[in-house]
Formats: C-alpha cells, structure tokens, sequence
C-alpha cells in the first residue's frame, strides 16, 4: 500500500504498463520534456525514450489519428490531450474512425488506443479547461469511457484500459490530481476490480447518491454531512460511464428507494439522465421518488470566479436528497 | 474547353514516359523497364479493372448494389501504383480504389459487398494488406502516417532487407488536400520522417467542384510547404506512375521519408452512381481526356512494340467476361447478413449495453417467429 | 397551401430567407452548380449568384469556421453539411467557438449561424451517412437543435432557425426528403407555430407517444395500428431537441399517464434518456409505467442490408407500447 | 546554444530595418519614416506592454490573477503589427497579444479581468475591432477569413478609400501552424483572396516544444504552399514589422489577397505563470536572445538618432509607473461577477432550461440567504 496523489497514481500506472508492454507508447504535447502540463509523465520520457514517449506536433486529430495507426500496427498508443476543451479537433478521428473500426472490420482490425484526458472543473481556470465532455463519448457506440475517483481507480483503470482491446475514453478529475490516497500497487489481476464496475463505497439506507470522477468527493462530503442529521446515504461511484454498472445502482436503490445523481457536465443528454431512465425503467415500483439529478448549469462553463456557483456542492447535493425524501 | 482539360498549369513539369498517342518518351529521373509478360499482366491489369467498373455500374443500375463509385479513367494511376507495391507494405485507400484491391489479392466480391451494402468491406486487411475503404474523405491519411511510424518503430525501415522494408500508401482525392486532417498528415509524415507515400489521384473534380475551387495552387506544391516532396505524375500513363511511385516506394523503404505523388488524372464516370455529372460539366471536357485513355495509350504502346496481339486481346476480352460473369453470379447469390450478426463486432469485450439489446433483439425476433408460426397455422387450419 | 416534398420545402424556405433578407448566405459542398447531393439548394446559385450561395472546398471546420467570422460581420450564413457522419471535422468550431461566443463576449457578439444537415437512416447508404447526431449538439450549452419532420414545418422552421440569433444545428430527415406534404406559404408570422414548440399529432388517451424527424411517421403508423386493436395512442413531434418542450410532454402524459420515446439515435445519453428523466420527474405520480425507449442500438450503424432491423419500426414501438401498458 | 538563438534558417532572408545594436539598415522593398512624435509614441507603446507584462506577472504571483501569459520579448512583434492596423481593421488575437488591446484603446483592465477570472475578456469588440481572445489553438484563424470574406461581400475592399478598405489580423503562434485548421484558414484565404494578414509570432516555443518539433520547414513556406505569400520578418525589429504589416494589410485592403507574415521572435518569459521552463529550455537560449532585446533596440535607435532624451525616459517611466499603479488598483478592486450573471448570455432568446435553472439558481440563493439570516437572527437573540 502506498500513498500518492492520484496525478502520481496515473504516472505509475503508465509506468508499470509501458514496463510490463514494450509497444505501449504514450503521445501528445508536452508530454516529455515537460513531463506534462499536470506533470501525470513525469519522467517517463527520461527511462523509455522519446520513441515511446512522443512530444507531438500541435494537432489533436493527428495525436488520434496517428495512435490509431500505430494501434493497427499492433501497438499500444496512450494519447494525452492536454485539456479536455480541446479534445475536440480529434472529434471526427474519435467518432468516425476509433469507434467503428472494428465494426467496420467485422472484428479483424483492433485500435485499442487510450485517449487520456484531465475533465470537470474547480481548478480555476480559463476558458475549455474545465469541461465534463463524458456524455458526448458515451453517446458512441464503439468507445468505452472510464472517469475514475481515487488514486487506487486511477492508477489501476489506465492500466485496465490499456489492456482493453477496445478504444478508450480516460478521463482524470483534474481537480482531484493532487489528492492523495491509498493504493495498493500489489494486487494480483484477479484481484482488481474490473474496469467497468461500479463501488459502493459509503452504506446507507435512505437514498442512493451517485457520483464519478470529481464529483465523488462531494457525494462523499454531503453524506458525511447528511448523517449528522441523522439521514443516511448510499454513495456509488460509478468509475465507468461506457458501459455503465447499472446493476450495482439499481441494487442499490432497491434498498434506498430514492436516487440522486451528481455529475458536472450540464444536465441535458447527460449521464444523470441515462441513469435516470435505465433505474426508473427497472425500480419502477421501488422508486419512492424521482430520480433527481445534480449537475452543471446548460450555460458554456463560466468564468473561473463563478464557477463555484456553477458546479455541483455538497448544499445543491444535500438540497436534492432533501427532496427525494420529501416525495 | 475548362481548365482541367488544358492539364497541368504552365511550368508544372509532369512525369511521363508515354505520351497520349502511347509514344515512348525519354525522362531524366524516370524509366521503367518491363518484360512483355509483365507489361501484359499490367495490361490485363487494367481491363479488369475497367470491366469491374462497368460490371459494377450495371449491377447497381438493376438494384443489385446500392451505390457505386467508379474508377474509370483512373485505371492508370491506381494499376501503376498498385504494381509498385511490395508484399509487405500496407495500403490505406479511399473509396475509388478498386485497382489496388485487385492488385493485392482481394476478391472483388469482398469489395462489391460494400456497395451492395451487405458489409463495410469482406476482404482482410491484415492478409492484404489494405485498409478497409474510408469513405470520411481524409480521415485514412493521418492513420496511414500513424502505421508507418508503427513501422518504423519495427525497425522495418532502412534495413536494406526487400523483404523486410516496408513502405505505406496513402491514397486520397484532389479534394480530400483541402481537409485540415490532410495537412497535418503530411506533416506529422514530414516531422518524423514516416515510410509514406501520399498518393493524390487528382481526378479533376470532387463531386461537382473542379479543383480551382479547393486551391490556388497545384496539389503537389501544396505537400512541399508542408515538408513532403511533391511529384507530379500523368496519373494516365501507367509506366510513369509506376516508375514514379516505385521510387517514391523505394525512398519511404529506405529511410528517406514521405512524398506527396499527384497523379494527374481524370474521373471519366459520374462521382458515384448517385450523381449526375450533367449538371456541372461539360461533355467537351470529357470528350477531351478520352483522348487520352490510359488503356488505349498503354495498348497502343504495346502494340507498337510488338508485345500485344490479337490473341492475347481475345484471351484477354474472354478472361474478362468470365471474370464479369463471376462478379455478376456472386453479387446475385449474395445473401443479406443475419439481422444479429449486427451486435457481434462492436466490441471485443462484451459491452452490457449491446449484451441487453442483442437479447432482447433476439427474443422479438423469436416472439416474432412464433407469430408467424402461429398466424401461418391458424390460416393452415 | 401547396404540396410539395420536404426537400423542396426547404428550398423554398431558404429561397424566402434569402430574398428577405440579403445578409442571408448559403455554404457547402456542391450545394451550387450541382445544387446539393439531395438538391436541397437547387437553383439558388442561379438565382441569388455565387457570392450568396457558395460552394467551398472539401472542410468542414472550414466552412463553419468561415460562417462564423461572416456572421461576426453581420451576414447570416447557413451551411450545409453534406452528410451527418461529415459533421465532426467541425466539431471544435461549433462546440468552443460557435457555441459560446455569445457567452463569452457577455452578449455583445451574436453568431446567428444555421448549420443543415441530412440526419437519420433508412436511405440504405454506405457508412457514415445515416446516423442520428441529436444528442451531441443538445448536451451542448449554447446551441439549439431543430429537427423538422414534415414539409410544413421544415418551411417555416428552417426560416425561424435563420432568423434567430442564437446558432442553430437544423436536421433534415433524409428518408422523408421525398416526402410530401401541405406547406401553408401564407401564414402571418403571428401564426407560425414557434420554433422550440412541440405539436400534439394525434390526440389519444392510453399513452403517449414521443417522437421527432424521421420517426414521426412510424410513431403515427404505430398509433393507426394499435387504434385497429383500440388502443388510442397521443403522438406528439418533439420539433426541437433543445430547448425540449417537455410542458407539452408532460401535459399529454398526465393524461395517458404512459410515455414512449422514439428515435432512431442509439438510446445512451439520448434524448429518449432526458425526456425519460424530466418527464418522471414532473410526472412522478401520473405515470402508470416507467418511459420506454425505442431507438438505434448501440452499435456503430451497420451496413444497409441490416439497418430496418437496427432502426425501429413500428414493431417495435408497439411492442413499448404494449410493455408500457402492461405495467 | 540550440538552433532557436541562432536565428532563422541559413538561406531565408529576413526583413530587417534595424539590427541588433539598433543600427538602421536598408532593405530593397522595405522602408518606414517614422516622425520623431511617432517614433516616441512607439517607444512608449513598447514600455508600457512591457509594464503591463511585469505588473500582471506580479499580480498573479500575488494571487490577484488566476494566470498569466506574458508578451516579453514579443513587443515589437505586436507592437509594430498593432501601428500597421487602420480604424476599421479587425483583429483576432491569441491569448498572448496584449500589445494589439493597447494599441487598439482597450483598458487592460478589460484584459486582466480575464486572467482574474472574472470574465472571458471584458473589452468590446465591436467597439475596438478585436475580437476576443481564442484559447483553443488556431480556432480563431477561420472565423477571421470568414470575417474577412464578410468585408469583400460589404464592397469594403479595393474602393482606394482609405477610410473604408479594410483589412482583417489572425494572430497566432508557431505551434498553431500544425492544426488542421491553420492549414484550412489558409487555404481559403487563398481561394477566396480574403483580405487577411496571418500574423505568426514564432517565438520558437509552444510551450515546452520547440519549433522543429512542429515543422520541417520555415513557417512562412508552409503558407506559400498554401498558396498564400509568405514572408519573414525580424520579430523584435519593430520597424520592420510595422514595415511588412503596413504592406501586407495595404495588399490586403486593396484586394490584392491575404499575406502571412512570420515575425521571427522570442518568449522570454514562462508559456504562462503556471509553466516551469527550467524544465525544457537552456539559459544560454534565452541569454542569446536578451541581447537581441526588442525594446533595447529601438531605443539604441532612437538615440542614436537624436530623437530620445533623458528627459523623455522620465517622463515615460513615471508614465509607466502610474499605469502600473492604476492596474494594480483597478485589479484589486475587481468585484467578483454576481454568481446569477452567469445565467445571462448564453442565449440571446430564452432556453427554457435555462430558464428554469436560472429560477432554481435564485430560489436556492434566496433560501440560503433566508437560512444566514435566520442563523443571525439566532445569534443576536
Ligand atoms: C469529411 C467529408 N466531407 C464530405 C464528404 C462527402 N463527399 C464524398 S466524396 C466527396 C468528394 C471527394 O472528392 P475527391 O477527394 O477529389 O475524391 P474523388 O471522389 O474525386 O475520388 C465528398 C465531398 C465526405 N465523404 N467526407
Ligand atoms: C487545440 C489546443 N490544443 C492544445 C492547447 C494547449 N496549449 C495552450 S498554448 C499551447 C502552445 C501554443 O504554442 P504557440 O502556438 O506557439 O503559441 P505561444 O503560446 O507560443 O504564443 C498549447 C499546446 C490549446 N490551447 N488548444
Ligand atoms: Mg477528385
Ligand atoms: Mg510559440
């Protein structure tokens, strides 16, 4: 068990793959040198070389789309784009091509490339560095996406992911990049909790609340909170966006009879509202109340000294709950 | 007459090694030697090519394929560079490049399947060496750039071993030069120096724009600003465009680096079978580059150097009825796909998602079944 | 009243746009000489010359980039995009740049660009043609989506959607461009239907039926059928994807007290999914069942010779239907 | 010393008025007179974006800006740009391109408040004719064609009035020329003769990346096979860039097309204050380049011309002194936005879930509000 922030938790997990897999690359700007604008490559140019490490021309379709190529020659291309706001020049890479090779291929080409990405908000920034973009991936078929939480998730899902033979969504709480927790670096494989399942990792009996990536933090805070009052919440993390564990939450709100969902990206065609419908469709009748969802606001992310005001808090959180219960 | 008929604007020197009459011509950089029974192949090459076309076209006009995008006209250029290849490099064509499929192997059912609309494409691209056809216009190039890199990191580039060097082809429209995704390939190619031929087949016109409209300046020069040598090429005169892209090959092999080939061409049929080129350009012009017909000049040549003969014309017309008889039958017997077969590749690992949806899929079908079965006993009984 | 297909009522909306205005501009790929690949803009070239209707090279982000500078200086472009799968080049242009510059520069510049595009399936195309992108614009802040399903509507809204200042992502329904319908020319502004406003197709009282673009026509062919077995269906056209008229919703299932939701997008992060969330949440006590969700399954759309099994059909959204009422 | 201070590559000549003692030089094509009020005045212009840099850097380390992106070393290059601009000329800047807000009568406070975080830019830019600043890389080079190809279509090009032809800037760096998008701005630039300049600050570094690691060819020939000239210019000699602006943008206005100017220069400072160059780039780089100081030229010119005193610098300094002073008050008495303003532009007509939200947003505000008052009320009784 070691203690480390999750940005070193990432660090270490590309290390302990590019070690364990020779073809494992990693590309994007300003990722060798530099070792990265949040510094997750640290050193990692240092002991592989910059044939594993590339510092790339400034273009993000040419970071995807060349993974892409090199993924069809058999390796393992780890792209970072540097913030989430600008992933979107690789949007058509993404969408039109990683997604459905295989599809397109009847399953003889396989792009397992991972585009890592920092997400969600709270770090006081400029504009496009603070965006939760996880719904406009999980809505493509072909792409799986992971958001996880903690320094453990983190530096075992980019290695999961890695592992996938699937093209990969990775996005990193940016806000979360120094915290620090526990990871336990000696599991054996079959110990790990696979990529794509949810965790409980708070009990509790009145409602459910659901969080991913930054926001579980505050789902956290809010039931720590809720319990003084002597309201006890369930607090899921969900880890995985595509697919979702929708098992994990519908047993869990079986119990509860009320779900919260906690997200940053703004509510419309998000993933509070697919979880939403897929829990309702199948807790119909356990459902004490609508499920109710706690996001960012449907307004382009604001500037950096409102964005408290914008984002998701454990009062808007615990303002929810409070009407779940009250239904 | 438009300006794509008058070819190549004054002061573009262009490779050729026949002229429009199938006359020999000299060349300081390029020469091509073959031997008659491999001009013959190129020959042979070519006409099935055409036949495809054509076979094609009318398949799709009696509701078997559901589009077709011909080559003709461009045979040249797609059989010269296809013939330039070596086993081990790696193709990543557009969704006109019929000529390189067949140079490589692949059966033309695979590729009318496409068009029929039964797959995306049958053939294997790791037996052939031919990425599946990528109909986002450029967006093959920067993935062609990208395994070229992976080939370099194989050490596969350099070694002076043919059958170890490998080289990648990337082939694309006049048009495609003008997407942004085109740029940064050829310059990613330039940057790290990447085994990659870019292989422009500039055929005049993107659906109904000439190419005036996407650029100011010849296509080839385009590359050199970004880093990438430019060649141009009578993409209609198959011994130039083979020499050419042989050594364009050959230095990607080598450790040389990218070039950019602008093969100077002509799309001789509609865009695809869903176009009407009637409304947008000129018969004249036309009329104009059949004058210069790749096949009838590369047929020229060969008679004029005592290669060809009637007979082999007549082997050769034979070959290509049986040929497009084959096509025909096989596209006739193609069968839809199961309807589940759908759910099958769209993940590698199960994703619970498409695991629910394929059973509850699979039980509305039996559901359905059963009604059938039922509605079809009880009008039994 | 004239009877016309929607393609031609398109046309004959962007042509009044065009002649009431001068600012108003066409963009695309052979949208001139040829008039469009589906001729939507046939005869304009001709009619309002090349400097309004201009065909441009082969970019996307070139054209919507480009559209969004000449909006800057006070023309009003529309650009076509050739094809939906075509759309994503573009992505960074309308999701950092069209879609915020409003917010960004606190209301001092508008960017009233309209951005067209054939959408949805069933044509019997090759790849990329034929997908339903709805949710990736609606999830974004900033934007509005439109998506006509009949001639009448695709006249007028596709007006509204050049006259509005916000930009505005206009969907054409490529199956039903054939289709034809009665286009009422002459209507006074007063009495146009707004833009962002659901419309009640059929009035019914067992459920609900939702639907938008091209599944409005099997939503209304579901309801034939089952008023054959007497059950009455309500079908209601969505017509904008955002804002979502959910009043209008939520009203006809207060009644019905059951909701399907048809689309031919895949269901994750749908629409089906946000209208499932709002309208459970306003409807918590009226609903009888949970919201069922008809759509595309979540595979990268399959070749033509299996996509009327991969679109739903009236099948199955009667099969929701009956799942609904069986709850 | 790494090939950044060495100066451009050997072979491509680069316009030059004054060189690096401030020594005047001739050019054949280039020349500019500058009355000594005027000289003076871009003395001042450059001292004063020099104070604006030093000041913010200092706000920020003092936790008043959230960030900062510094112009030292650049202030010719924007500064000599910004003097070429008429009235009606339109800029779309970077993010690093104050010296173009302070020339074009923008309160810096407007800028500062965007690295405070209190807006994306506080400036009018309709009023100023700057557009705001652009954080995704390239992304504004399109929206400036367009918005030039919208000036052509105002018959705002080639009148010879001097009051209504207009021209149009696109700032950006050497690492925005490996966008796709760069490419395609200049491309259509091309295609329809828009009148833009494309100003390309190389100052040889995108963040921790070097320019060789963007391009195997001087940006400048990128544009040319763009088809858009390009020419190169000393970014820290201030009148050679005002100089090759001032053509430029006159060829622009008079419908002679776009031109792409890389004014070759040099980021002294950090990318932004969240970067650490240390990491990535030698000292003896960045000495190099001190000596080649675009400010200490100038004045080393205007000296040796006779046209600065003593007496000037003072005043200039104690100018500059209280310009430091002002923003370091007006930054500190930056009111933080009210949180609901947030609610107000991102439509222009209503959504309703804004709306909706924006209710939600003020009903919780205003039981919050209630809930304080009510735990004051507490406390007082
Ligand atoms: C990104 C993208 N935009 C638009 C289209 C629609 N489209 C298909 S082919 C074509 C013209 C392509 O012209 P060119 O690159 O010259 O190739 P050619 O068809 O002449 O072989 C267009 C615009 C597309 N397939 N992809
Ligand atoms: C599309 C995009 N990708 C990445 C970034 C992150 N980023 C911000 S500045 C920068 C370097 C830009 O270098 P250059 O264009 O030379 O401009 P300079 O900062 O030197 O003025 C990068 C990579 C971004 N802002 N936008
Ligand atoms: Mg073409
Ligand atoms: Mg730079």
């Amino acid at each position: 068990m070691e203690r480390m922030p999750i940005a070193k938790a990432i660090n270490a997990g590309l290390r302990a793959a590019m070690e364990r897999d020779p073809r494992v690359l990693l590309m994007g700007e300003d990722i060798g040198r530099l070792g990265g604008v949040f510094r997750v490559t640290d050193g990692l140019q240092k002991d592989f070389g910059e044939d594993r490490v590339l510092d790339t021309p400034l273009a993000e379709a040419g970071i995807v789309g060349t993974a892409l190529g090199m993924a069809l020659r058999g390796y393992r291309p780890v792209c970072e784009i540097q913030f989430n706001g600008f992933v979107y020049p690789a949007f058509s890479q993404i969408v039109t091509q990683l997604a459905k090779l295989r599809a397109r291929s009847r399953g003889r080409l396989s792009v397992p490339v991972v585009i890592r990405m920092p997400a969600g908000g709270g770090i006081g920034s400029v504009e496009h560095h603070s965006e939760s973009p996880e719904a406009l991936f999980a809505h493509v078929p072909g792409l799986r996406v992971v958001y996880p939480s903690s320094a453990h998730d983190a530096y075992w899902t980019v290695q999961q992911s890695i592992a996938s033979a699937d093209p990969v969504l990775f996005l990193e709480p940016e806000r979360r990049y120094w915290e620090k927790g526990d990871v336990d670096t000696a599991l054996a494989p079959g110990e790990v909790t696979s990529l794509h399942r949810a965790r409980v990792l708070r009990s509790g009996t009145d409602a459910t609340v659901v969080a991913y990536g930054p926001t579980v933090k505050l789902a956290l805070d809010a039931a720590a909170e809720a319990a003084e009052d002597g309201t006890q919440l369930e607090v899921v993390d969900l880890r995985s966006i595509s697919p979702l564990d929708v098992d994990t939450v519908t047993e869990s709100v079986r119990r509860t009879g009320r779900l919260v969902v906690v997200q940053e990206a703004p509510l419309s065609h998000g993933t509070g509202a697919e979880l939403a419908a897929q829990v309702t469709e199948r807790c119909f009748y356990s459902l004490e109340a609508p499920v109710k969802r706690v996001g960012g606001y449907h307004l382009p992310y604001p500037a950096a000294r409102v964005e408290e005001h914008y984002l998701p808090t454990v009062d808007r959180v615990l303002d929810a709950v409070e009407q779940a219960l009250a239904a | 007459m438009t300006d794509a008929a008058a070819g190549p604007a004054r002061g573009e020197e262009m490779v050729q090694l026949l002229d429009a009459t199938g006359a020999r011509r000299a060349h300081p950089d390029h020469d091509v030697h073959l031997e008659p029974a491999e001009a013959l192949e190129v020959l042979r090459d070519l006409v099935l090519l055409r036949r495809l076309d054509a076979e094609a076209e009318a398949l799709q006009r009696q509701g078997e394929l559901g589009l077709w995008a011909g080559s003709r006209g461009q045979e040249a250029a797609q059989v010269g560079a296809a013939r330039a290849l070596r086993r081990q490099d790696h193709v990543f064509p557009s969704y006109r490049d019929h000529g390189f499929l067949l140079a490589r192997g692949v059966d033309p059912l695979h590729l009318l399947s496409l068009f029929r609309g039964v797959d995306h494409g049958g053939w294997d691209p790791v037996e052939h060496g031919v990425h599946p056809y990528t109909l986002v216009i450029a967006a093959q190039m920067l993935p062609a750039v990208g395994y070229a890199m992976g080939v370099q990191r194989d050490g596969a580039v350099g070694t002076g071993d043919p059958a170890r060097d490998t080289a990648v082809v990337a082939c694309f429209g006049d048009g495609a030069t003008s997407q942004g995704e085109a740029a940064e390939a050829l310059n990613w190619a330039a940057v790290y120096n990447a085994p990659v031929v870019f292989l422009c087949q500039n055929n005049q016109w993107a659906i109904s724009e000439p190419v005036r409209q996407q650029s100011t300046v010849p296509l080839h020069r385009r590359a050199e600003g970004a880093g990438v040598p430019g060649v141009l090429v009578d993409g209609n005169d198959v011994l130039a465009v083979l020499s050419v892209v042989r050594s364009a090959l050959e230095r990607a092999r080598s450790g040389g680096g990218p070039t950019f080939v602008e093969a100077y061409t002509y799309r001789m049929g509609a865009h695809t079978t869903a176009d009407d080129p009637g409304r947008y350009r000129d018969a004249a012009e036309v009329d104009a580059w059949r004058e210069k017909d790749p096949i009838d000049r590369f047929r020229a040549h060969l008679r004029a150097e005592g290669v060809l003969d009637d007979a082999f014309e007549e082997r050769l017309a034979a070959e290509a009825d049986a040929f497009a008889e084959r096509l025909r039958a096989g596209v006739q017997d193609m069968a839809d796909p199961e309807p589940a077969s759908m759910f099958e590749h769209a993940y590698a690992e199960p994703h619970p998602q498409v695991v629910a949806e394929r059973d509850e899929f699979l039980a509305a079908w039996a559901r359905h079944e059963q009604d059938e079965q039922h509605a079809t006993a009880g009008r039994d009984r």
